[in-house]
């Protein structure tokens, strides 16, 4: 992160540290994470099957109701407090699928109720997923706009 | 009194006349549980935030040092205390609660030993006759401020350290009786130091150097060798920082043993506790030196120890700006006055 | 139908790698992860690719957070096709709605039932 | 449901051989394209409804695929009107109405209006 200048001594250092560094196990971390986040939509799948058969919803438009259903599920484990363990182990497995998105929702929601609904849970419900939110409708916003105006112009 | 650059000795030996600690519910499940005064059983503590269970702490650990020495608050002329979140407002909520003229001190995870250096400066030079001091942590009232929810599902690196909750507390005296009770002797205050790391996940990394520079200072202001300690023990350096630490004295020339150079971070879990590299927070140095060491002084386990207690002096602002981590590092040294 | 549960999973699985990776080794902080991955949804969803992504993989590609960002795009582009420029901004939210309704609602009656465990 | 199960072609109007013949017809045609695998036609008052499963390895291109069934057909059976989906809910729902079908009490009208049901919502769904 730190582009900044270092110092030679602060160069020396940082690779005397770095020697000392435990490294982080990243094939061991990519299977995990391949594992569970596998898994997770697997559920998922199996979710918008049974919106399929026992409700009316085509495979197009079951992907709304199991979304909400997995951002449910996500509640009631960061709730119980296991989601928070189950993030340890998998890493992004569980931090990249829609589940992932509804824990830092609801975690920053449950965490911050003691300074109150309004000013706490309120205020502090998107501080984590608001970078997520800003980001995929201003990117959202661009390629739309780009590829409207290719379309518009005949380019496409 | 000043000796070398940046160190006191304190010649009127102040008496540590008792010390506690309190801790929480993953304390009680470490390695120097036996040695907590107060073991809370649920984060929460039977208050209705984490930010008032983290007051608490800090107020059961003065009392209960404070009954210790056989005083009562009222006898206390001053309190020095500090912790880690904004404004300190943990320690000055206690401190209002205890209705004892206070200093509030800020050196993160460092506040333990900077409190116990200014308390037995205090009480050398007449300042005062009876000081409590403490320092203290509560993990998800930290872990709130400076990282993420604790219910976030976010992976930790193997170098993050895991925040203590606890609080320790030690009553000091100008006592005349010295005869087998602990003193403090001398103690030297470190320079903010920063090697340019940035990574809040990998404090002990960052925090080494800082550690190094003060115990080099140490022994070079009182012209001891390592070899006068029976143990020295370093704050919340976690794996990394201890072994960085390690080769940084050696290049100073000072060689550590393994078996008299510990870290309070890896002391006050078991090894199979799910802290990655050790523990942290102001609360790690205050608990395991007012609880576990001192006990282990009084059993005749050590004679001399030196404490170096470290801190990472940024916020979560200041990472965020992208700044490194500045660090620092404050040594007492703690004798069985013979 | 099993064939679906299976790629479900591989697929899933994979883009969940891709972002283990991106913590990992480009050592990127979960929400510097999350954001990318919305933004590479979005412009694959721009170049029409993550749709047929979804037919292949149902909820493999639908899951993670990458489909966000696709169903921004495609909100968008279904609007603006049928009013032009303004579509643009008024359909964004068409097809997402529910993620973020359903984040918002939960994680209120969330904070209504749970006290954080620490 | 998890095999497949090449469901019989089936017309509204019970008693129309020729109903019958055509959807036998469309159901070999449809079948013919290598990429899909099970095929299900019904035949109603007015429109031809074609429901089929893709190979899940020809699922990328599934929105190619059905406009080329579509257009094949339109070109081959020009009168007929060809409501085409390879969306696993819609062949849920065509198994449904044969199901429904075969019970000799469900009568004509009834089997028109569900048919309607599910070609409405075929054109909701996109």
């Amino acid at each position: 992160m730190g582009k900044k200048k270092m110092t030679p001594e602060q160069e020396q250092y940082k690779k005397l540290e770095q020697k000392h560094e435990l490294k982080r196990p990243v094939l061991k971390n990519c299977l995990k994470a391949f594992l569970v986040g596998g898994t997770i939509c697997l559920i998922g799948q199996a979710v918008s099957y049974f919106y399929m058969y026992f409700f009316h919803f085509t495979e197009q438009t079951a992907g709304n109701p199991t979304v909400a259903t997995m951002i449910f599920f996500s509640m009631l484990l960061t709730g119980f407090g296991v989601y928070d363990h189950i993030g340890q182990f998998a890493g992004a497995g569980s931090a990249v699928p829609i589940t992932g998105f509804g824990n830092s929702v609801i975690s920053a929601a449950i965490e911050h109720r003691t300074e109150g609904f309004v000013l706490g849970v309120g205020g502090n419900m998107f501080k984590l997923a608001g970078s997520v939110i800003l980001f995929g409708v201003f990117s959202a916003f661009a390629v739309a706009l780009i590829k409207t105006l290719l379309i518009m112009w005949g380019v496409l | 009194m000043l000796k070398g650059k940046q160190s006191w000795v304190f010649h009127n030996s102040p008496v540590i006349e008792a010390s506690a600690a309190a801790g929480g519910p993953f304390e009680a499940k470490g390695k120097v549980a036996k040695d907590f005064d107060i073991l809370h059983d649920d984060l929460w503590m039977g208050q209705d935030s984490y930010e008032k269970a983290h007051t608490l702490l800090l107020e059961e650990a003065i009392s209960t040092a404070v009954k210790k020495a056989g005083l009562t608050r009222q006898d206390m002329q001053f309190m020095l205390a500090g912790d880690l979140i904004n404004q300190i407002t943990p320690s000055s909520f206690a401190a209002r609660t205890l209705g004892i003229p206070y200093f509030g001190l800020f050196g993160a995870c460092s506040t333990s030993m900077e409190g116990l250096a200014l308390a037995s400066f205090i009480i050398n030079y007449g300042g005062a006759r009876k000081v409590v001091t403490g320092a203290s942590s509560h993990n998800a009232a930290v872990e709130k401020q400076f990282r993420y929810p604790t219910e976030y599902g976010g992976q930790k690196p193997p170098t993050a350290q895991w925040t203590v909750t606890g609080a320790g507390a030690a009553v000091l005296t100008d006592c005349k009786e010295k005869q087998g009770k602990l003193v403090t002797k001398s103690a030297t205050i470190g320079k903010v130091i920063d090697m340019g790391l940035s990574d809040p996940f990998n404090m002990g990394g960052a925090m080494a150097p800082a550690a190094a520079d003060t115990i080099v200072a140490h022994f070079k202001d009182l012209q001891v060798e390592p070899s006068y300690y029976d143990l020295i023990v370093t704050g919340d350096l976690g794996k990394i920082g201890q072994s960085a630490t390690v080769e940084l004295l050696q290049k100073e020339g000072l060689e550590m043993d393994t078996k008299s150079f510990k870290d309070c971070g890896l002391m006050i879990y078991q090894d199979d506790q799910p802290v990655q590299s050790g523990g942290s927070g102001a609360g790690c140095s205050a608990t395991v030196l007012y609880g576990h060491l001192l006990n282990e002084m009084k059993k005749g386990k050590y004679k001399r120890i030196l404490v170096v207690a470290t801190g990472a002096l940024l916020s979560p602002l200041s990472f965020q700006q992208k700044e490194s981590i500045p660090c620092i590092a404050h040594a007492v040294s703690i004798e069985v006055h013979p | 139908m099993l064939a679906m549960f299976f790629w479900a999973f591989i697929i899933g699985g994979l883009i969940c790698v891709v972002g283990q990776l991106m913590f990992d080794v480009g050592r990127m902080t979960p929400g510097h992860t999350m954001s990318t991955l919305v933004v590479v949804g979005a412009i694959l969803g721009g170049f029409g690719v993550y749709e047929p992504l979804i037919d292949f993989a149902g909820a493999g590609a639908t899951i993670p957070i990458t489909s966000f960002g696709n169903s921004l795009v495609n909100g968008a582009l279904q609007e603006a096709d049928q009013h032009g420029l303004v579509g643009v901004l008024t359909g964004m939210f068409e097809i997402t709605s529910s993620g973020i309704s359903a984040a918002v609602v939960f994680s209120f009656i969330g904070a209504l039932l749970f006290k954080s465990k620490g | 449901m998890i095999q497949s199960v090449n469901p019989e072609p089936a017309a509204v109007r019970r008693n129309s051989g020729k109903d019958h013949e055509l959807a036998e017809k469309i159901k070999k045609e449809v079948q013919a394209v290598p990429a899909i695998y099970d095929v299900a036609v019904i035949k109603g008052k007015r429109e031809v409804l074609v429901a089929y499963k893709v190979k899940h390895m020809q699922r990328f291109h599934m929105k190619r695929i059905e406009k080329e069934i579509k257009e094949k057909l339109e070109k081959k059976y020009p009168k007929e009107t060809f409501i085409v989906s390879s969306d696993f809910k819609i062949f849920i729902e065509v198994l449904e109405l044969k199901k429904r079908m075969k019970d000799k009490d469900y009568s004509e009208k009834d089997s028109e209006e569900r048919l309607q049901k599910i070609i409405q919502f075929k054109k909701e769904l996109t």
